[in-house]
């Protein structure tokens, strides 16, 4: 199995895509020549020209609108948000739209499309180029989203996406896309859009992540391990529909959970997987739970370091709830 | 720069023909009449049902039947239909059940898009008629990425876009009319300038001269015609037809109509509108100018007429009575549809529900009533 | 004390504003002649004229963006989106501007505005004109986020937004419109717009809620009583930033909690709730907590009265957690 | 409908006068150039400290001086400002120090945006210069909202947005040009057509003939000025102005430019630009056209210049200094300014971080490089 970078691995999930329907279509702000401002779309529009790979006015709102025109009219477009901190002008079609269609019609009007963006900090982007606003998404009830922590699940989760039928916001953390590395399938490869993955046993408390935070977190596994406690870590990879499953057996074994977030606190998506398991496992539960997240502020720049939780604060909190009697 | 769009006419105020009228077969223009006179038959009734309480809201075209059969009649079998609210003329045309119709208006257990939405928001698959939602513009993108799906495929065939003057302010708008000008997409996007957004006049709604004019930021060919003239409009919406399929790219067609009714069955004009403008526009009402016009041609008369109406209205009554009959969707529709696939939230939801009811019982409906 | 309802309560407050201040103008779509679809700026285009009550262009992209320019030349804004469901073309210049102005310019600007809206169900409205989509907003570091339910704190917390010098989204349970009565102060009147209200005392359960769900939870309490349960009455209030130091009291004493929200459960307030009491209160808690809220769906027109939670659910959620042992 | 407005010129490409010269004494017009000249040295400094990793990112303005400095010496004292990240040009005309420019490149601890934006984000309140964002196209909207914010106190002035082709496809130049014109706001928006949008030529931004072209859509004028002829920018923009002020209503005046270096110090122009496009634009460089001018005019020499630059590069190099030696701003300035006054989350997550510092120690910095 080749070895890719998260970049390379999405990159090559859009080649497969292309070449196995040619009602994929990609449509955004410098994808075509450029082949992204990442390089995500890289050889795409030499390959398969400009009627399928479409460089587009600079309007969110036109590249969101048109794909869920082209979906409704049978194509399955792939559009590109160049960084998640623009895709707000086109939040309108993204929730009114294309997440409505198929119930406001009666199921006779679907939207398969795929909104990929990059997400989250680590490229010293300041506070338009680095938020994770995923929890807006995920509170969009016919909206499935989706972020991949490894090069493997990019890939084959967006293919899955490309071709599930739904509309889904395809997260990107692009902290990882070269820093996520590890052996990608060639050719054609899915991954399940319903389940989440359980990236390292142990006992003694749950932590769940998604997206970039989970490489702190894996970071945190030996420190937490030397102080003689073991992680259980799960990668939730969807956030809607989510796997509440998968958290629940585990905090069900450890009694432990500890939430890890890059998106601000209040609201974010580590209060929906708090809520559940305080609903569901709340017999099980030893310790408080505790969220780990970005603060209630807008991204800075200059102190971008001390605003995303780095691995102290992850350690801190899991040293936290395994500590109290 | 641009001097304003002048405006296209063929049917002057009294009837008589100025300029070259379209060639159209006599049963066309009959054809076109009926749809016409079914579209205003349907809004009083429409009207009505809903001050009657037996609907909760309706939405009436009264005075726009021209600007939208007219272009209505221009379309092409395999073209594809991003409507408005107030454009159920265009279904009426195409033949669509009235039952399909009322069943949408009371959401009941046979609307096709299962009480789902407002009266008004119909659906309408099988005649490529997309799904209106109520954010206004929304559909105009849209219709630019359909037609851009056209070219993809490389298929025959055009995309109707509609919505009015006040849409022309939406981010859609913008969007959608730039897409389909650097695309050179086979799409006409007709705006009914009924000179009213709710209560904002077109004097609110922009500064520019004509909502043709606006073609010009887009690179597009824009035309401006009586929208109170069927013939008028069908000759604008063929020709731009035309031009779109020959790939000579789209066309923003600005009908200047009236909206001679309330803008919905929860508005009241009188707060906003001079009687004296309505008045005027009652003059140029377009079906009595269309009307006089085919008598001029010989093609009218009371009694076809009264034939045509009296089978309209029973045609009518008959579908009302049976939408009216039809219960309203079970509550375990309430979960289909969100997904392709019931995920397991919604499953456990819905379980609930059911779970809920067997216990305590079923939900009492509170009701409630719509301000616009 | 004059009774008004909470519509009254509401105009009254944009009178009293509007006189005090000349710096407060309006700006939205019919709220001039019309007065406002449901009525709320009655009176206000008469007496103020056109440059301080305008009746927009249909664009809330423009009313929302032009009221940031008005409130950072100095005027104190109070725009008004039609329905809550149609705030999303104006998405941008409120995450994007309003909410991050004063923090991205190291405190030089600042964007005092109280965007007002009509929230939530009720009024048969179908999915287009019933959405409760608070949990965006207050997932929006730098926004207010205010929602009254009862016509004197509907007049009260509208004044103190107007004069608090933050941007403000100022939620409106339209369904309480008329049905929302009671005394509110003459004039001059301000609330806090930092603190929950206890709506009525109680010793086995709290239950959180906040706009329309109020109105439900209140008619809750007389059937709870009459089951032997003796409930306390939490009225957020102020969803961002929100008091849950009243919450966690609350919950301290009675030890079980439900929260109440008519927005789809993933991601809504309500979790937000119950992750803060799960993780502060969690020693208090005798029971699992309970979520009442909208279903996962998008909003439907016949079946309104199904979707919104009505009082069996609510009440079938405070017997479940009173009964857990 | 509207042929393309034409182009407006002063200087033409060997710096003869064509038409008429504005009246400006040799003082301003070496004011003009000075500021033109300094433009252009920040930007290769400022390109220079990205590529010795001394500052995290630049946004270069390079050829783009005169359709800017041009503008910016029509504004008027009381007149407010809406800047896009590449119009420094403009704070450097109105004298800024240098240290503040720089401050903010570096996000210090004197910082006037307290280091919470990328480089080139600047804001300064004393100016009127409102804080500069990176979604294109939002400050248009707001200029439109303070231009009517003039009209309701009644204050004379004018508002200038600064914005480039791509941003004339944004949400919000349609609603900010719709609500300018419907008010008739004492607002001129200024759009520099450099041809890039990244790496997006303008013929795929939209089908207009011309972006001047555009004002049309709104019933405003629209005005299409040689870019790199900073007389001609001059002239259009002071009338311009005189009119929004006389209450004649805003006008739209695209500047036809080039961006002659890359979009920002993260793009590399030869992935999509032909070299070819941009030496023909070399030649026309607006720095060169104007002190040919000059020099025809007497108003300039080598001298004068080499004295100018050797003054402006000592200033900069302090500058520098002083700001790369200033330490980044403390830990607890990330919880200021969210509101008004702090509130009781805030509070708690600002103790949480402290503590956790008097606790395990300082934080870590990893880094990491900007794409674009
Ligand atoms: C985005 C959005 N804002 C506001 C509304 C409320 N609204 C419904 S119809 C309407 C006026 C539409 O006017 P126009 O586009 O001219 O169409 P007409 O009703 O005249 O046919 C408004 C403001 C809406 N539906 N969507
Ligand atoms: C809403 C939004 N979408 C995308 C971007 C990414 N982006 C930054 S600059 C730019 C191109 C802007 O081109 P133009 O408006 O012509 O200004 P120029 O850079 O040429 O001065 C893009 C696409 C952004 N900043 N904001
Ligand atoms: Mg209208
Ligand atoms: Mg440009």
């Amino acid at each position: 199995m080749p070895e890719m970078t998260m970049l390379q691995a999405i990159n090559d999930a859009l080649h497969v895509a292309m070449a196995k329907d040619d009602g994929v279509v990609m449509l955004g702000e410098d994808i075509g020549k450029k082949g992204g401002v990442f390089g995500a779309t890289q050889g795409l529009h030499d390959k398969y020209g400009e009627m399928r790979v479409m460089d587009t006015p600079l309007s969110e709102c036109g590249i969101i609108g048109s794909a869920v025109g082209m979906a409704l009219y049978g194509l399955k477009p792939v559009p590109e948000i160049q960084f998640l901190d623009f895709i707000y002008p086109a939040f309108d079609q993204i929730v009114s739209e294309a997440a409505k269609m198929r119930y406001r019609s009666g199921g006779q009007w679907t939207c398969p499309m795929v909104i990929r963006s990059p997400s989250g900090g680590g490229i010293r982007g300041g506070h338009y180029h680095s938020q994770s606003s995923e929890a807006y998404f995920a509170h969009t009830p016919g909206l499935r989203v989706v972020m991949p922590s490894t090069a493997r699940d990019a890939k084959g989760m967006l293919l899955s996406a490309i071709f599930c039928g739904d509309p889904v916001v395809f997260l990107e953390p692009k902290h990882l896309y070269r820093l996520a590395k590890g052996d990608v399938p060639a050719g054609w490869y899915v991954e399940d859009l319903d389940k989440a993955r359980v990236a390292h046993e142990g006992t003694d408390v749950t932590v769940v992540s998604w997206g970039a935070m989970m490489h702190t977190c894996e970071e945190v596994l030996k420190e937490a391990h030397e102080k003689g406690i073991s992680v259980e870590l799960v990668d939730l990879r969807t956030l809607l529909p989510w796997d509440a499953e998968t958290v629940l057996a585990s905090v069900r074994k450890t009694g432990r959970l500890v939430t890890v977030q890059e998106a601000p606190r209040t609201c974010g998506f580590g209060s929906e997987v708090a809520a559940t398991v305080a609903e569901k496992a709340i017999d099980s539960l030893r310790a408080p739970i505790a969220r780990v997240a970005g603060f209630d502020t807008p991204f800075p720049y200059t102190l971008e370091h001390v605003y995303k939780p780095d691995r102290k604060r992850v350690l801190g909190a899991i040293e936290y709830v395994c500590r109290w009697e | 720069m641009a001097e304003a769009a002048e405006l296209l006419q063929v049917i002057d105020v009294d009837g008589k023909t100025r300029g070259k009228a379209p060639a159209l077969k006599p049963d066309d223009l009959k054809a076109m009449f009926r749809a016409m006179l079914a579209t205003r038959l349907f809004d009083q009734r429409g009207m009505n049902l809903q001050r009657q309480g037996r609907i909760g809201f309706f939405v009436p075209s009264m005075g726009q039947e021209a600007s939208q059969i007219g272009a209505g009649y221009a379309m092409g079998e395999q073209d594809w239909l991003f409507p408005s609210y107030r454009t159920h003329s265009l279904a009426i045309l195409k033949g669509v059940a009235w039952k399909r119709l009322y069943d949408q208006l009371w959401g009941n257990a046979t609307d096709e898009v299962k009480g789902r939405q407002m009266p008004n928001h119909f659906s309408f698959r099988d005649i490529r008629w997309v799904s209106i939602s109520s954010p206004i513009g929304t559909q105009i993108s849209q219709a630019a990425g359909a037609a851009r799906g056209m070219q993809v495929r490389g298929e025959k065939g055009c995309v109707w876009a509609w919505f009015g003057d006040g849409g022309t302010s939406s981010n859609d708008f913008h969007a959608g009319l730039n897409f389909a000008g650097v695309w050179k997409s086979p799409v006409v996007f007709m705006c009914e300038n009924n000179h009213w957004a709710i209560s904002v006049p077109t004097e609110k709604q922009t500064a520019s001269q004509t909502f043709a004019d606006k073609a010009v930021a887009y690179g597009m060919r824009g035309v401006r015609v009586d929208g109170n003239d069927v013939l008028a409009v069908y000759e604008a919406a063929r020709e731009a037809r035309e031009r779109a399929v020959r790939g000579e790219g789209p066309t923003l067609i600005e009908t200047v109509t009236f909206r001679m009714g309330p803008h919905s069955s929860s508005d009241d004009p009188k707060r906003y509108q001079a009687q004296s403008l309505f008045e005027a526009w009652q003059k140029k009402d377009p079906i009595e100018r269309f009307r006089a016009w085919l008598k001029v041609k010989k093609l009218w008369s009371q009694e076809w007429e009264d034939q045509l109406s009296k089978g309209i209205q029973d045609e009518l009554a008959k579908a009302v009575e049976a939408a009216e009959a039809t219960p309203a969707p079970t509550l375990d529709t309430l979960f289909d549809d969100v997904y392709a696939t019931l995920p397991a939230q919604l499953a456990e939801q819905k379980a609930g529900l059911m779970e809920q009811i067997r216990r305590s019982g079923e939900i009492e409906n509170a009701g409630g009533a719509f301000p616009l």
